[in-house]
């Protein structure tokens, strides 16, 4: 009976399932155990690294990247890249030392409280990746161009926004009702930094929004075969322009939060953080090519940089070492991650064999 | 030509399409009746999925405009016409492999909770439901990607199901399906049209088609030369009418003179590529003689393209021996095979054909430019020579060597395609469907190509999904089933019906779809 | 001085043979300090009735060059560089000179003389003494502190670590926890010094090359509630610091007179030019001036008020 | 009579061609215009830019930039990219920077001719990019991240190797018999610098490369469609190596000449230079999904982007500006392509339509 190598009845379906989702979750795994070997490493040669305050700091640290990774991610879900992350980090936190500084308007000086200038910093890096998922889906230029463009076109923006300067002391002003920008970086509502809150919320948000709406579904569709997609009546081009829309808001909560951590606005601020955004998608064992990619995967993937970054600076490791492994784990962690697609191939097509064999 | 009774629920009038330099249709007038199953016959390349495209709002004509209740209407999107009741099952499977059954059968159709969120219970079950009612046991929740090529086109079926439409369009729905999974398909179909639901139905598969039909159309090339009641005609005047001309002609009656064993294969067994874990071919043992033309007849998913890729050295398979001329052949890659005289005219041209970025003439030198290399550069002259022979002896209709390949006619661009493989001088010849999307004319011109190269002394070994070419065309005619050879008959051996029958790979109606006896 | 108006209408011949182009080469203005410097520049320079250019290298040395090549081939007067590096620009400066233009150094100096006709640097190993004395004094000369080095390829970076370190190093009490690079940047600063701090907390200093990176580590220690128990000394003497200083947060920072030296090598780039001599040596250094609490107001925008 | 229509007789297929033929013209010229544009505005607003010293001079600096694209160009012909060229650039200079000043053999110092030194610095550069095209052929790592880890690797190597610290005075030493490297960046043969006889050089070898050699027809084929390459005995993964390696070599050779034009090397040098060379590919025209692209649109790309950045810098606009511009030419120039292409095609179906009309 060569049925089962051919076709399967519900319980061989079913364990072929069961053994694909394992499949899955070692392959998963592979990003954590990275992580996990790390914190060893770490942990035993500075007994600095294990303590719950670092972690939290380092936790701290991480949450920047993976804001920023958890936007990206939805991008390369559709099969797309956003280079403009980094730059919109800059604008943002410029557009809020702006609007701290307060709004000229007419003769008098307004002053807006910092909830409004979180949404206009937000809405700000909404509409740059706006334009990105219009020159995409429009005027169908590549996303790599695109957004490396707007990349060139949000820092120049940022520069001359603010002339280069930076903003100093965004704490503030009781006076003008304008306070409270700091605790977004300084806060630690329930002992916990606000930023890593901040991650915290996003990561739930995006994976409801993967798993449980349409959207979600649809994003999956896209990024897996688009013409499918398209036929089945997937607003694709909606789709797409959102996810760069979402990834422009990340990147300016990003930018958000520097600038309160530093309380204080840096145009240059955010340069090559896309670099470590796309990194931390793929160590977690996202595709480039679209369709394959988790939140979980992302988020360790953020994890192994920081924890990495950090870890070395702990050691004492030189700048330029820190450089050099950073690449290499990049290229092990998707080579890894390559080898056991391979491998999964291989296994499977041997059972297969196997399993005609013994009917013949 | 009778016309239907009832008034015409959608209808294509006067529709043309021009693809490129190809002419699709040319001023199509096509009814579509409620309550009823329209057939539509046609060989390939007839223009038959697209005319259905059109109706399904996926095309636009490129002149012409499609009616609806008799009101004109323009479909721009394929949603559009979902929306107003028109469902198409897709020729070439059109799911997403990464999302589950369930995402795939309601992919932007979702149900909704409350809150807005997707509601898997309720389509779990709607997605159980519809599958039961197909007789398909995928798991709702596995995913697609994981299932068998027949088990994806019935969770095709299921999805256009899903919608409740009022006309219903299935292309090539069978393709990959055995006999009794296509008898379920029957019952439901006739489930619809009992409550008023039109049905159009292409099936390469004539007698199926016709069993289906209420009404036949028939197309050639682009024309719609034919309608009848289903009662009234017969599969010999349908044939005739899809063909435009004698069967002889187009199938030319020949004497092969055979010579020595060109292509040996033993036992080889090939892993799917797209599904690891299922064998695409299953220990085949096959020889093709010097001069002969050998064919191999299958459902889709049968393997066919796995065991030409295997032969071209594209696929490494698992196990098996494969000798040229009785020297083996195992080991080397595709560049040794070619060398070596092998070479292979895949079945997706678009895909694995032509290099679209180039001209016709860098296209056809492509596989045999090192032979035109003088030192370190390619010789213009000898290449050029070469490229005008490759036109005139494979009569490529095209304006030079430097026209842009996609300016071409699915037929010619299939004739650049063997052109690009006949350059290299090969010894063995490897064709999977080398008639597919081909209007007639170049379908004939294709077969006596292949004749012509036989008489030549080469070895021929080509695929079909066509019963009539497999019928008509290779000396020796293979069988293939689930990747296992279930049938060997010389020519005019074998009736179409038996043909049917074996390519299930000899299942008795009953058995649960996807069992074999490994019978052959 | 009236120097804001543009080149155009800069009244020419205000100096006998004035006028002509004096191109202005300095590293990113996104630092405020080198802003000051060109701005400075440029003012004196249009006041003096030349054209101006004004350009930034972004510390690329082939950028550099190829802003000199640029000055050249348009036979500007002078070129007034904050070069990109004392090694990488001693080619270009010497293509320059070679080329009938000649170059005056501000801020930094390169690795070679008699190319130049005036490397005017604030004396950095002076300036990183000033802060290094007072650091130690503020921290009774013992504690563990913190050194934030600049980008390490720069060579101002290692100029002023060195010059900590030959004021440091003569006390024994006081010990370096950590030295890291922040490559000149707040964040990585900010980051940098979160990390630090969660492998000690015993620190009671922090000495950075320069006070953007200061700044940084001014907040890191706020968020960690350390300031109040920590020295923070910069260099540069950037309004932000200064700010700081003014608010306690910063103990303090050698200010490098920008705007100084840039005015006088223009002077000088305007006297060889008219004389074909600057009338002054090469080498010539303008002392930091240390800014603290105490002296705080006194100071503008890299000058004194 | 249906033969007829299904393909257009000769002589309207012909004139079809002859149409297209043109279309493509004018789609290269766009770059071409473009160009033009930039060199009468800056020509009318500055006296100094059109003077052929000027020329020369802005021609040298586009050299560098075109060194390294042309290598890129061929990389993005197969539909690939290499972010690791900058990196690439600043390693060659410093291993030329460490080869000069000797190198200790046992206790003695050996000091290798120059041609050595500039043999070895491309056979580095060769080998980091034979390392990226061994990471995509045989570890299928997508090409952006196994070049973005090499990025890394290869700056960490150069900051580690030189300690950060820049390469003095490479005039070399008579007495040691290494002088001479200065030539490559200082030399004026025939009254054209070194690097533009270097840019002509390489333009023209990979113009033959491309037209005549086999190579050249694999690597469209390849890009063009790599699957029907493939089972056209196109060797393919020994062309996407190659064309690695070469993109390496490239940008060792722009290492060398900066170096030389210093005499010194730095170990940052090169920073970001890969967005400038993929701009000017693609500002010539090329498409990122492979297969299409000329060295001809390259090389005008270059000069865009160098004329744009120079131009702007003798009108004295702001380095903010600056920035902003060139991100705005990028997607322009795109956008334009785009356009163009669609237009193309559209122009082709009515040409198809009004033959089938004649025949009806
Ligand atoms: N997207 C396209 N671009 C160019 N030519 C096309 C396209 N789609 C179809 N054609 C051409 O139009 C003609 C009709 O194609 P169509 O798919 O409608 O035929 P068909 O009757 O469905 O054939 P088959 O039975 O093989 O499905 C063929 O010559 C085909 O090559
Ligand atoms: N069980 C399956 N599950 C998923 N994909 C399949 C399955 N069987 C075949 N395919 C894919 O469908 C395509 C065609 O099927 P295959 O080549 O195996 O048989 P075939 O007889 O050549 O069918 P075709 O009529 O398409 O040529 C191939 O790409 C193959 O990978
Ligand atoms: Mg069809
Ligand atoms: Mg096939």
């Amino acid at each position: 009976m060569t049925a089962t190598a051919t076709t399967a009845p519900p319980e061989q379906a079913a364990a072929r399932a069961r053994r694909l989702s394992l499949l899955n979750v070692a392959f998963e795994l592979r990003a954590f155990i990275a992580l996990a070997v790390l914190i060893v490493i770490f942990g035993v040669l500075s007994d600095s690294f294990l303590t719950v305050p670092n972690l939290i700091t380092m936790t701290k640290h991480v949450a920047i990247n993976a804001v920023i990774a958890l936007g990206m991610l939805l991008v390369i879900l559709k099969g797309g890249i956003d280079l403009s992350v980094g730059s919109i980090v800059g604008l943002s936190g410029v557009v809020a030392g702006e609007l701290l500084g307060g709004l000229h308007v007419g003769g008098v000086i307004a002053y807006p409280p910092v909830w409004v200038v979180i949404v206009l910093c937000v809405t700000v890096g909404m509409a740059v990746g706006g334009v990105n998922g219009l020159l995409v889906t429009r005027f169908n230029v590549a996303p790599f161009i695109a957004t490396l463009g707007m990349l060139y076109v949000a820092r120049g923006a940022a520069m001359l926004i603010s002339d280069g300067a930076t903003y100093p002391n965004l704490g503030g002003n009781p006076s003008l009702g304008n306070t409270g920008f700091g605790l977004l970086g300084s806060g630690r509502p329930l002992g916990l930094p606000t930023s890593i809150w901040i991650m915290i919320v996003l990561a739930a948000v995006v994976v409801l929004l993967l798993a449980k709406s349409p959207f979600g579904r649809w994003l999956y569709a896209t990024g897996g075969n688009e013409r499918a997609a398209d036929l089945s009546g997937v607003p694709i081009r909606r789709v797409k322009t959102l996810v760069y829309v979402i990834s422009g808001a990340c990147a300016a909560v990003a930018g958000l939060i520097i600038a309160s951590e530093l309380t204080s606005a840096a145009p240059q601020a955010g340069e090559t953080y896309e670099l470590n955004a796309i990194a931390a998608v793929v160590i977690g064992g996202a595709a480039l090519s679209g369709g394959r990619g988790t939140v979980r995967g992302t988020l360790v993937g953020a994890f192994v940089i920081g924890f990495l970054a950090d870890g070395l600076v702990i050691l004492g490791v030189s700048t330029f070492w820190q450089i050099l492994i950073k690449g290499a784990v990049i290229i092990l962690a998707v080579m890894l991650d390559q080898g056991q697609q391979r491998f999964k191939r291989r296994g499977a097509a041997a059972a297969a064999v196997a399993a005609s064999k013994e009917h013949h | 030509m009778t016309a239907p009774t009832a008034g015409p629920v959608l209808r294509a009038c006067e529709v043309t399409k021009v693809y490129g330099g190809t002419h699709a249709l040319k001023g199509v007038d096509f009814p579509v009746t409620p309550g009823r199953v329209t057939a539509l016959f046609g060989e390939n390349g007839a223009g038959k999925s697209t005319l259905m495209k059109i109706l399904a709002g996926i095309e636009q004509p490129t002149t012409g405009h499609v009616e609806l209740d008799g009101r004109p209407v323009r479909l721009q999107s394929s949603r559009h016409a979902a929306d107003q009741g028109i469902a198409i099952i897709h020729q070439e499977l059109s799911l997403c492999p990464n999302l589950s059954v369930q995402d795939n059968l309601f992919l932007a159709r979702e149900v909704r909770t409350g809150f807005g969120a997707v509601d898997r219970k309720a389509q779990r079950r709607a997605t159980q439901a519809v599958l039961d009612r197909l007789e398909e046991h995928a798991d709702p929740d596995g995913l697609v990607g994981d299932l068998r090529l027949g088990q994806q086109q019935v969770v095709e079926i299921a999805r256009a199901l899903l919608q409740e439409a009022r006309v219903l369009i299935m292309d090539e729905p069978t393709s990959a399906l055995t006999a009794p999974e296509v008898e379920v398909l029957f019952r439901v179909i006739r489930e619809l049209t009992a409550a008023g639901v039109a049905v159009v139905y292409i099936s390469h598969h004539l007698d199926e088609a016709l069993d289906i039909a209420d009404d036949v159309v028939v197309l050639r090339d682009g024309l719609l030369v034919a309608t009848a009641r289903a009662g009234e005609v017969d599969i010999r005047w349908i044939v005739e009418q899809m063909v435009g001309r004698d069967q002889d002609t187009l199938f030319p009656d020949r004497e092969p003179v055979l010579g020595e064993e060109a292509l040996t294969v033993r036992d080889l067994t090939v892993a799917d590529p797209a599904v690891p874990d299922r064998l695409a071919v299953d220990g085949l043992s096959l020889t093709v003689r010097a001069g002969e033309i050998v064919g191999v007849y299958g459902l889709m998913g049968a393997g066919r393209t796995e065991l030409l890729e295997a032969l071209a050295g594209r696929l490494r398979p698992v196990s098996g021996r494969v000798l040229l001329a009785g020297t083996p052949l195992d080991g080397p890659g595709i560049r040794e095979r070619i060398e070596r005289g092998v070479v292979l005219v895949p079945e997706d041209r678009q895909r694995d054909g032509l290099v679209q970025t180039m001209s016709v003439g860098q296209n056809l030198s492509l596989a045999a430019l090192g032979t035109f290399v003088r030192g370190l550069f390619v010789s213009q002259p000898r290449e050029h020579a070469a490229v005008a022979r490759a036109i005139t002896d494979v009569t490529v209709k095209t304006s030079g060597a430097t026209a842009a390949i996609g300016s071409l006619s699915g037929g010619n661009q299939q004739k650049v395609v063997i052109g690009k493989a006949l350059l290299t001088g090969p010894r063995v010849l490897l064709l999977d469907e080398p008639s597919r999307g081909v209007d007639v004319g170049a379908k004939a011109d294709i077969f006596e190509l292949m004749a012509a190269q036989a008489r030549h002394g080469l070895a021929v070994l080509f695929t079909t999904s066509d019963a009539e070419e497999a019928l008509h065309i290779p000396d020796r005619l293979l069988v293939l089933a689930r990747g296992a050879l279930v049938g060997e008959f010389r020519r005019g051996e074998l009736t179409r019906e038996e043909l049917m029958r074996v390519s299930d790979g000899g299942i008795q109606a009953g058995f649960p779809a996807g069992h074999q006896d490994g019978a052959g | 001085g009236g120097g804001d108006q543009p080149a155009a209408s800069a009244p020419a011949g205000t100096a006998g043979a004035a006028g002509g182009l004096i191109a202005i080469i300095t590293p990113s203005h996104d630092n405020p300090f080198f802003k000051a410097e060109a701005d400075a520049a440029k003012a004196k320079a249009e006041s003096l009735g030349y054209q101006t250019s004004v350009a930034s290298h972004d510390d690329d040395p082939n950028k550099q060059s190829e802003l000199i090549d640029a000055a050249i081939s348009r036979q500007a007067k002078a070129i007034i560089l904050d070069n990109a590096g004392a090694d990488a620009s001693i080619g270009p400066v010497r293509k320059a000179a070679e080329g009938g233009v000649p170059v005056f150094l501000i801020d930094r100096e390169i690795n070679a003389t008699g190319i130049a006709k005036a490397q005017i640097v604030s004396n950095n190993s002076q300036g990183a003494q000033l802060v290094a004395q007072s650091f130690t004094e503020a921290m009774k000369t013992k504690g563990n502190y913190v050194e934030l080095v600049g980008k390490e390829s720069d060579t101002n970076a290692s100029v002023r670590s060195k010059g900590f370190a030959d004021v440091i190093s003569q006390y024994p009490d006081m010990k370096a926890v950590a030295k890291e690079s922040a490559n000149w940047d707040q964040q990585e600063a900010f980051t940098k010094m979160e990390t630090i701090i969660q492998k000690s907390r015993d620190i009671q200093g922090v000495i950075a090359g320069n006070d953007t990176m200061a700044l940084g580590a001014v907040a890191a220690l706020k968020a960690a509630g350390l300031l109040d128990k920590v020295t923070v000394v910069g260099f540069d003497g950037s309004p932000d610091a200064i700010a700081a200083i003014k608010a306690g947060e910063m103990h303090a920072t050698a200010l490098q007179p920008a705007a100084l030296g840039a005015t006088s090598a223009v002077e000088q780039a305007d006297q060889f030019i008219k004389t074909g001599k600057t009338g002054k040596e090469e080498k010539q250094s303008i002392d930091c001036e240390l800014v603290t609490a105490d002296n705080a107001d006194e100071f503008g925008v890299f000058a004194r008020k």
